[in-house]
This record gives structure tokens, C-alpha cells and sequence, in this order.
């Protein structure tokens, strides 16, 4: 018999699978319009203090209209799920909105460089900290939309992330190996931006769907915004389409260039000018205050934070490099 | 012979591992430029997935994302990140490149933190990622990475991706996929491997220019000699023509050097 | 008031469980006459799982398997099985219906075989398919059979799928879903329930022309009774005109009785 | 602590984790052109005694032209997953191929009955059989795709089905739950029918997919036959709808119409007739014999079989029923 490790961290969200069998027995199932605004879904759905995870890949495919109305609405103590959070995590660390966070990739916004702001509020412990991998996460999610408390798998043993993880290790009945054991990972509210959904939530993803097809199963609410809102004869036409149906979701919000800054895959390319602003700004506190004044708490929606950055041109222009018509990347 | 610089060298050199028929994840930058480089050069049949779930893309143009749409231009398949980390665990998958802010001389790699209270990092770096994933599963972990003694330590503050821990043996212990581990590490100044028996990270070649000597200096533990040391080729005319005409024409990656 | 045979009856009455925003994981025929009747008539929010990945089809016809093309089409997705399989495992479907060649008093349920060696059985049946699945993932079984003594035994020969098993909690210590269980057994006689004390079967309606001394005779062991038993309520005419009519012009499914 | 149970019966077919990634990483993953014939594939692929796993659902996209072949060359001894193996099963059991299952669903036709040559071959005990169920046999596909040696769930236990099974009780790291845990399946050879593919192997399906994304993912080799080959271009246009990747795969052969007598969505539905016919003759062993003559012994490809069974008015009646133009199902 091995010697089996534990994580010396404390699991920060975990539901028991039973109890989330009753809380899911009793969600709301039937087909009922769900359009709602940003401002009314982030109101209802979301809670101070509960965890939250944001679809797509961090700058890629982002609920940036309901980051934003988070901050807005000045939420607090939120728990995030930080798989590969770029760009989400550094508006959600400006408006302070949240204080935990289960770590894959955070502070970085990849190629681009690190974010000032979230490394200040990493490193000075105001935001408490997990270790996970990008692999592990995905697999917690999907321990959760399969129904089962833990998925075993073969990374992160003998390693620092493991140590400053909540994973087990465990032997695996059949063949004696060591395992790790990642547990369910439920969150409050999973937030997701898709190409195409109906009133009722039923959504089509064009491209990769990352790890949103688990979160979507794992959340215990889900808010979508879409480019688009479609009629559901289209979702019928080709239900092989069909990512997320329409019984795991609380709300529905049409934000066309609701990615924005992020890239929009097929549709537009992400805001380079603008994410390296954001950056820029950063390193000074009191500049970085009067740039969310300007883009976050001073504008009303999510078409004035688009049209104090360019509106329908700059759009045009990260339409025109998403299709390689104009260079950039 | 045309000038070169230093990241048109390291990923020139670092193309010429991929064979071809290889399948390899790669993340941005410079092993995105690799693998390019490779499938234009000598391994067209070289399939590339990206961590967040495409896989053997044309890639128009460098992504600046490994979740972008590049990442999945004209692929043959653009599914989730589960597809290519089960693809890894599978055994599916030959080689991933990494990096990180410290490398010790088994190939444990850390891009988490500095310091030694891991509530109180002197600096804090974003994590994994996807980096434990693709040094645990795939077969064979490459590394890019500029060589210095504060970069390649005795000991890494934090192992964020398993290299061979502390040595022979050691990935399997763990609970580790058999017969992984790491394979090259790419440097400015030559390129290194790892000892059979010990696991510890040895020279195997030294770039034009530079000597054994130079490669010990800026290095922070005892290096291994491989039984030959050879020079590393050069950079060939048609090697470097593929690569800024056509991987990099904007110098987004060999611009940095 | 129409006549009325057998089927007719025993989908009309399994309809009336299935409420409104409720979902439930059909198989072919009476069931699946049974959610569409239900849909037609007070359920339109009715949502049906098919076993094999289709969700919320707009069912022109009746499908002869759960995985054939009835089943998806207009639906709102079309998955996979563990799409369907795993949705009860999180709890998100309150009832699936089953059948068996033997139920016992906790609603257990054959579909296995008929002897007591496994290896040498007398009769051998399909077996489980998604049977045992859904019986231990939903929320509620459901069973409409026909009643009499040989298939409604003390013991069946082997238990496909679990309804209480021994009794009271014993799904639980097995480790099945907390509250999950066996809920109605409709029958050509009437409905059967279950006791909350003793998980023992009950009758609770007794069907019109027939007596509760009628469904004593056929059941191979001791029914308990509900505290209120009433009589069946007949199908409506509007009833048996949209199953008629609508959900089976062409009598698959109630030309069998 | 529980106490917990294991099955009694022994493992059919299990790899260890390590052995397969060894093997995947042997595997040819280069892209090539991977077309050939039914006799080819059968001959080549299918090795007497290997386990083999069919796709589609037993009467719904399954590969018949393989089968038949299975039959026509007189594969002995193979293993079968029989996760809902209806038609496919009655096929196999006909060809006395098989001497071993795992075993979900056998015997029957769903709504069409039982299978008499199946029933006694299985009541006879001349084809070893182990307990399961459809959602257990496509979890341990997809531990396979995954690469654990297990996945954990939550049915199956305290039933007989357990008991004659090789699943394991297991406790829940995380809550102590018991589980039951199964072991991943590796089937030697996986055979699925496609609407389209093109001349790598990549695969799209439309509808349901069953379990043949995690039974692909799992399988050492796999056989896919195609109702069309398309160009790659067109995989490459669209990689949202790409089920099953080129490199899972050993053989392509284009098949018209090659789930007949089985239904294959949105193109021709079953053929309810001829599976009647099955049913029937299968009483008489005599009969039975002269049938199996006429239709697989006898017949030198898939063509000559549908040729035999009514050809293109039969296959144009059974594309009207499947686009509700006429009546039938």
C-alpha cells in the first residue's frame, strides 16, 4: 500500500452531491422566456459572497457586459473559479469584487503580460488563494456535471501545485495506482457568452466551447449573454448544435460584441489597443481610477463602454481582423 | 550565412526535434513559431492541439491566445479543453512546450511564485495553466527559455510543472504517467538534455559562439556533459527565410530577441 | 363515456402523474404514449429524455427505439446517452418508467432472467440496458405492467433495477441517491403505491369494474393497502380522443391490448 | 467504514493505463489517406478473439456492412461490448462470432421482441456473459477516452446486476459516499457508421451520437464506414462538427445506405420488414440457415445485399418514411 497525499488546502466550494440532486430536483425546468437585462440578471442572480465561474478563456469568448455590471453594481466577497482568468479576473480585481479565488491562471493575461492591479492584490493576500491547473479545474467541473462527488486523473502529483491544492490522492481499485482525486467544483453562478441562444436558453457555441460545457452543467445558476437571440425553430432545425439546453439556465441577455475587448471567434478579433491600455493604466493607482470611472463606473451599459472606445469603427476594424481581411492578432 | 538572432536560433533549433507525424501541444509565441517552422520545413504532418481545445489548425497568423480563433482556423477539429488534456493523459500526445520563471537540473519547472511562505510570495506569477497538465501527461516536455543562473536554480521555490522531481524514478512514485518526463531544454546558448540514470540536466550541444564554459556560468547547479557535445547547426538560409517570411512575417516572436 | 381497453386506460392513467414542468426519461411505447398524452393534454412544459441523447423532441410518430430518429426529431438538443444518463445523476429528472417480467414488493424489477443459477438461467432477458440506470438516478420510477401472480412475485429471480430493495433505507446504505425510489406501479387493475413507513407496495386506486379482492389474486405476495383507496377515474373522452387522434392514429401502442 | 462490495465476475478486457498510453503513442498519427474496403478492414483489423465494440445503437447507425463481413469471414471467438446490441448482436450471434459479452442489453429488438437464435445461444451458455448497463458500459468508455483506469458513479449497486458484474465498491475521498467504480474499457476494435468522413478518418454525425465520442476515444483501433467522403475542406470549414478525429482512426470506407436494415437519421429509416423477417425465420434453424445463405454467405458485398432485400425502390420507400412523407416507423 502507498503512502497517499492530501492538499494542505481547505476546498473552498464543494457541495454535496445529494444536496445538489435536491437543489437541481427542484430548479425551475419548464420552457419559459428568460430574456432579461444585465443589470437585472447581476441584481438577481448574483449574490455578494458566492462563487462564480466566467466562461470562455479569458479573453476569448468573455461575459465582459456582465463582468462589468458586477463591478458596477460594487459585488463583494465573490469566490472565483480562476480557470485560465485573464482579462475577467482583471476587471473583477479592479471593482474588489472578489476575496477567494481557486487558481489555475490568474494575474496573466498571457502573450500580453501581467496585470499590475491583480498582482497587487494577489501578492498583498487580500484575494486567498488555491492551486489548481487548468486540467483539474475542468475536470471539477465536469465531476459536478456528471453528478459524481470526484473524477480521478494523473497530473499534479509530486508537485507544489498539489501540495497547495484540496486534491486527495487515491488508489485506484482496479490497478493499485496512484490517483489524484479532484472533487466536484458546483458554482453559484456560471456566466457564459455564446454565438446564438433562444429566450428559453437553449445555446449554440461556434468554435471551441473551452470548458463551458461542463460549467454550464457544474453552476447552479447560469447567465448567458448572446450575440444573438434566435428563434427556437433554428435551435430545433439542428439540435447536434445544441451545447447548453435550456433547463440549466436562469437567464438571457442579447449583447451583440458582448466579448468585447475579448475575441469573438468568427466574429471579431479581441481589442489589443485597448487590453494594453488597461495595462498601461495600471501601473498608476490614480490613472487606473479615473480609466474604470471612464469605462466601468461612469458609463450605463455596455454600448456607451463601446462607444467611449471606438464604437462602430473600432468594431468594424476588429470585425475586419477576426476575418484576416486586415493584419493583427 | 545571413545574422541571426537569438529566438530566430532557439526556435530554428528547437523545430528541428519535431519529426514528422509528431502530435505536440503548443501554447503561443515561440514553440507556436516552432511548430510552424517544422511543418513548413520538414514535418507538414507535425499536429499541433492547443490546450483550450483545438486541434491541427492552419494557423493564419500567430495567435496571441492558446484559446483564440486562430488557434482553430481551418482546424480539423475545435471541441474543449477536456479533448486535449484527455488526449495527453491518453498518451496521445508526444511533446508540449513550456517555460517559467525557474528551472532546476531535473526539469522541474516553476511559474507560480518567489519566495519560500507560500501565503506571502515575494513575487506572484499566474499559475499553472494548463503547464502541470502538459508536463504530467505528454510524453516529452520541451523548454524554451532564455539561460541564466537566476533562472536555472539548485531548487525552484515552487514546482509548478514536474520535471523528474528528484530524479530517477521519482515521476513514477508519484503516481506519474510511466516513461514521461522532460526532454530538451532550448536555450540562447545551447541545448540541453537529461542523463539517463540520473535524470539530471546535462549539455548536449552549445550554440555557435558560445562554450561549454559559457553554458556552466549561467547555470545555478552542476551540469552533466553528455559523452559528445556537438555545436548546434546553424540556422540554414532556408530555415530562416520560412521563418520570417512565412511563420513570423510580422516579427511578433523573433522581434523579441 | 367511449369504451375503452386495457392500454388505453393504463396510459391515460400514467399520464395524469406526469405534471406540468416535470421531466422524465421515456422508453418506447405506453410511456412514451403516456408523456406524449400528458403533454397534449395538461403538461405542456412535459420535458422528455431519451435514454440514448435526445432532449425535448416534437415527436411526429411513434419511435420504435429510443435511439432511432423519432426521438430527435425537432428536438432541443440531441447529445449523447451519458448526456441523458448523467442529467439523472444530478438529479434533474423526476421520473423514468420501466417495465420487467418480475416486480416484488419494494418495486424491485426483473428484466433479467427467470432461474436462480445466473450462469444456467431457464429464461434469459435483455437485461438491463438503461433500466438499472434509471431506476437508481431519477427521482421516481414508474411501472406500468400487467398485473397478475406470476409477475408480481414475493422474489424476483434477480433485481435488474433497484427499487427499495429490502425496505426502508436499504437504498440508501447501498449507496443509491438519498430519496430517490419506486412511486407508482399502474397496472389493467389499478394503481399501486408505496408505503412511506415500510417502502411496501399499496394499493391506491382500484381501476372501474374491478375490485381490490380482483388485484389481491394476481399479486404473489401481500399488498398493503392506502389509507384512502379510491376508484380509478375513467379516461376522459377528450382523453381518448387526443390518444386516439393524435398521439397513436395508428395504434402501436393501444392496438396491443 | 462501509463495508464494500465487488462484483463477482472477472474483468473481460482491461488494459492498464500505462500500457495503452504506450500503445496510443506507437500509434500512426500521421494524415493519411486511410481509404479501403469492408473485406480489407475485416481482414486486416479484426484479429479472431479481439473484443470489439459497435457503434450507433443496435438498429440506429450501426455499420452492417462490417458485420456481415465479421460473419462472411468467419471471425471466431471475439468479445462484444453489448451496449444495446440488438440488430448488431443478432448479426454476430448468427455468424456464431462472438464467445463473449459485456453485456447492457442483448437478445431483444426493443419494441420488435426477442431474438430466438440469440436467446439460445446465450440460454445455452455458448457466449460468456458479464452484467452491466447501458450507462455503465458507456462510463467505462469514457474513462477509456479519458485515460483513468476508472471512473466513479452512483447506479448499479445493491442490485444483481452488480453482483454478476466486475464493478467495485469504492469510498468517496471527499465524502465518504460509497460509489461504485468501473473500470475503464479498451475495446480492441471500435466499429461506427458516420454520415460523413472524409479520406483521414475525420467524422461528423448528426443527432444523437450514442456513446461512439467516448467508445472512439477508447478504442485501440476503430473501423469507420461512411454513408459519404467528403473533402477535407469541408471538415476544416466547420470544426465545430467534428466528432471523431482523424488520428483515433485505422480504416475509412465509404458505404451508401450503411446502416440498412438499420435507420441512419435525417436519411432512410429502418427497414421493419426485414428485421420482422429475422425475427421469424431465426425459429426455424433450418430456415434460418437457407436466410443467412441468401443474405450474408451468399452474397459478395453490401450492394448484392440490399439488391436482394428490394435494392433502390426499397431504399427510396424507407427515405420517404424517415422524412414522414409516407407512414411507417
Amino acid at each position: 500500500m502507498q503512502e497517499l497525499k492530501t492538499g494542505t488546502k481547505e476546498l473552498m466550494q464543494f457541495y454535496d452531491c445529494d444536496e445538489m440532486r435536491e437543489y437541481f430536483r427542484k430548479k425551475d425546468k419548464s420552457l419559459r422566456n428568460k430574456l432579461t437585462t444585465v443589470s437585472e440578471a447581476v441584481k438577481n442572480l448574483i449574490n455578494d459572497g458566492e462563487y462564480i465561474a466566467v466562461g470562455g478563456f479569458g479573453g476569448v469568448r468573455i461575459p465582459t457586459a456582465i463582468l462589468h455590471e458586477i463591478v458596477r453594481q460594487r459585488k463583494k466577497n465573490l469566490g472565483l473559479s480562476g480557470h485560465t482568468a485573464t482579462h475577467d479576473f482583471q476587471i473583477l480585481v479592479a471593482g474588489e469584487c472578489i476575496n477567494r479565488c481557486d487558481i489555475a491562471y490568474i494575474i496573466g493575461l498571457e502573450a500580453r503580460g501581467l496585470s499590475p492591479n491583480a498582482r497587487r492584490a494577489v501578492e498583498s493576500g487580500k484575494i486567498k488563494i488555491v492551486e489548481w491547473t487548468n486540467a483539474a479545474l475542468a475536470w471539477r467541473y465536469k465531476a459536478a456535471a456528471m453528478g459524481v462527488p470526484f473524477l480521478p486523473a494523473r497530473n499534479m502529483m509530486g508537485t507544489d501545485v498539489f501540495k497547495y491544492s484540496a486534491a486527495k490522492e487515491i488508489e485506484c481499485p482496479f490497478t493499485g495506482k496512484k490517483l489524484v482525486a479532484y472533487p466536484a467544483l458546483h458554482p453559484d453562478v456560471g456566466i457564459i457568452h455564446v454565438h446564438r441562444a433562444d429566450i428559453y436558453g437553449n445555446c449554440q457555441i461556434d468554435g471551441i466551447q473551452i470548458a463551458d460545457q461542463e460549467m454550464a452543467r457544474a453552476s447552479k445558476k447560469v447567465i448567458i449573454t448572446t450575440e444573438q437571440i434566435v428563434p427556437t425553430e433554428q435551435i430545433r432545425n439542428d439540435p447536434t448544435r445544441t451545447i447548453i439546453p435550456y433547463y440549466l439556465v436562469d437567464a438571457v441577455i442579447e449583447v451583440p460584441f458582448g466579448s468585447y475587448p475579448g475575441n469573438m471567434p468568427y466574429l471579431y478579433y479581441s481589442d489589443e489597443e485597448h487590453l494594453k491600455e488597461w495595462l498601461e493604466v495600471e501601473k498608476d493607482p490614480q490613472k487606473f481610477k479615473e480609466f474604470l470611472d471612464k469605462n466601468i463606473y461612469g458609463v450605463k451599459d455596455f454600448y456607451e463602454y463601446i462607444e467611449v472606445n471606438g464604437g462602430l469603427k473600432k468594431l468594424h476594424k476588429l470585425m475586419q481582423i477576426e476575418k484576416l481581411i486586415i493584419q493583427g492578432r | 550565412m545571413s545574422a541571426y538572432n537569438s529566438m530566430e536560433l532557439m526556435i530554428c533549433v528547437a523545430s528541428r526535434f519535431l519529426e514528422n507525424g509528431a502530435t505536440v501541444v503548443v501554447g503561443t509565441g515561440a514553440p507556436c513559431a516552432a511548430a510552424m517552422l517544422a511543418q513548413k520545413m520538414h514535418a507538414p504532418n507535425l499536429m499541433a492541439f492547443f490546450e483550450a481545445g483545438a486541434f491541427a489548425p492552419i494557423l493564419p497568423t500567430m495567435p496571441i491566445s492558446v484559446g483564440d480563433s486562430r488557434t482553430f482556423y481551418k482546424a480539423l477539429m475545435a471541441s474543449g479543453m477536456l479533448e486535449t488534456m484527455e488526449a495527453c493523459q491518453k498518451g496521445m500526445v508526444d511533446y508540449c512546450f513550456l517555460g517559467g520563471a525557474q528551472i532546476d537540473m531535473y526539469g522541474n519547472l516553476n511559474s507560480s511564485m518567489i519566495g519560500t511562505d507560500y501565503d506571502h510570495p515575494k513575487v506572484r506569477f499566474p499559475g499553472s495553466g494548463g503547464a502541470n497538465d502538459l508536463a504530467s501527461l505528454t510524453w516529452r516536455t520541451m523548454v524554451i527559455t532564455p539561460q541564466d543562473s537566476r533562472r536555472f536554480v539548485e531548487k525552484v521555490d515552487f514546482i509548478t510543472s514536474p520535471g523528474y522531481l528528484t530524479g530517477k524514478g521519482a515521476r513514477e512514485r508519484a503516481g506519474l504517467p510511466r516513461g514521461s518526463g522532460p526532454y530538451k531544454v532550448i536555450t540562447n546558448l545551447g541545448v540541453l538534455g537529461f542523463d539517463e540514470e540520473t535524470c539530471r540536466m546535462r549539455i548536449e550541444s552549445v550554440h555557435p559562439g558560445y562554450s561549454i564554459d559559457d553554458i556552466k556560468k549561467n547555470t545555478g547547479f552542476e551540469l552533466l556533459l553528455a559523452k559528445k557535445i556537438t555545436e548546434t547547426a546553424k540556422p540554414t538560409e532556408e530555415e530562416l527565410r520560412v521563418l520570417r517570411e512565412e511563420v513570423d512575417p510580422y516579427r511578433y516572436i523573433i522581434g523579441r530577441a
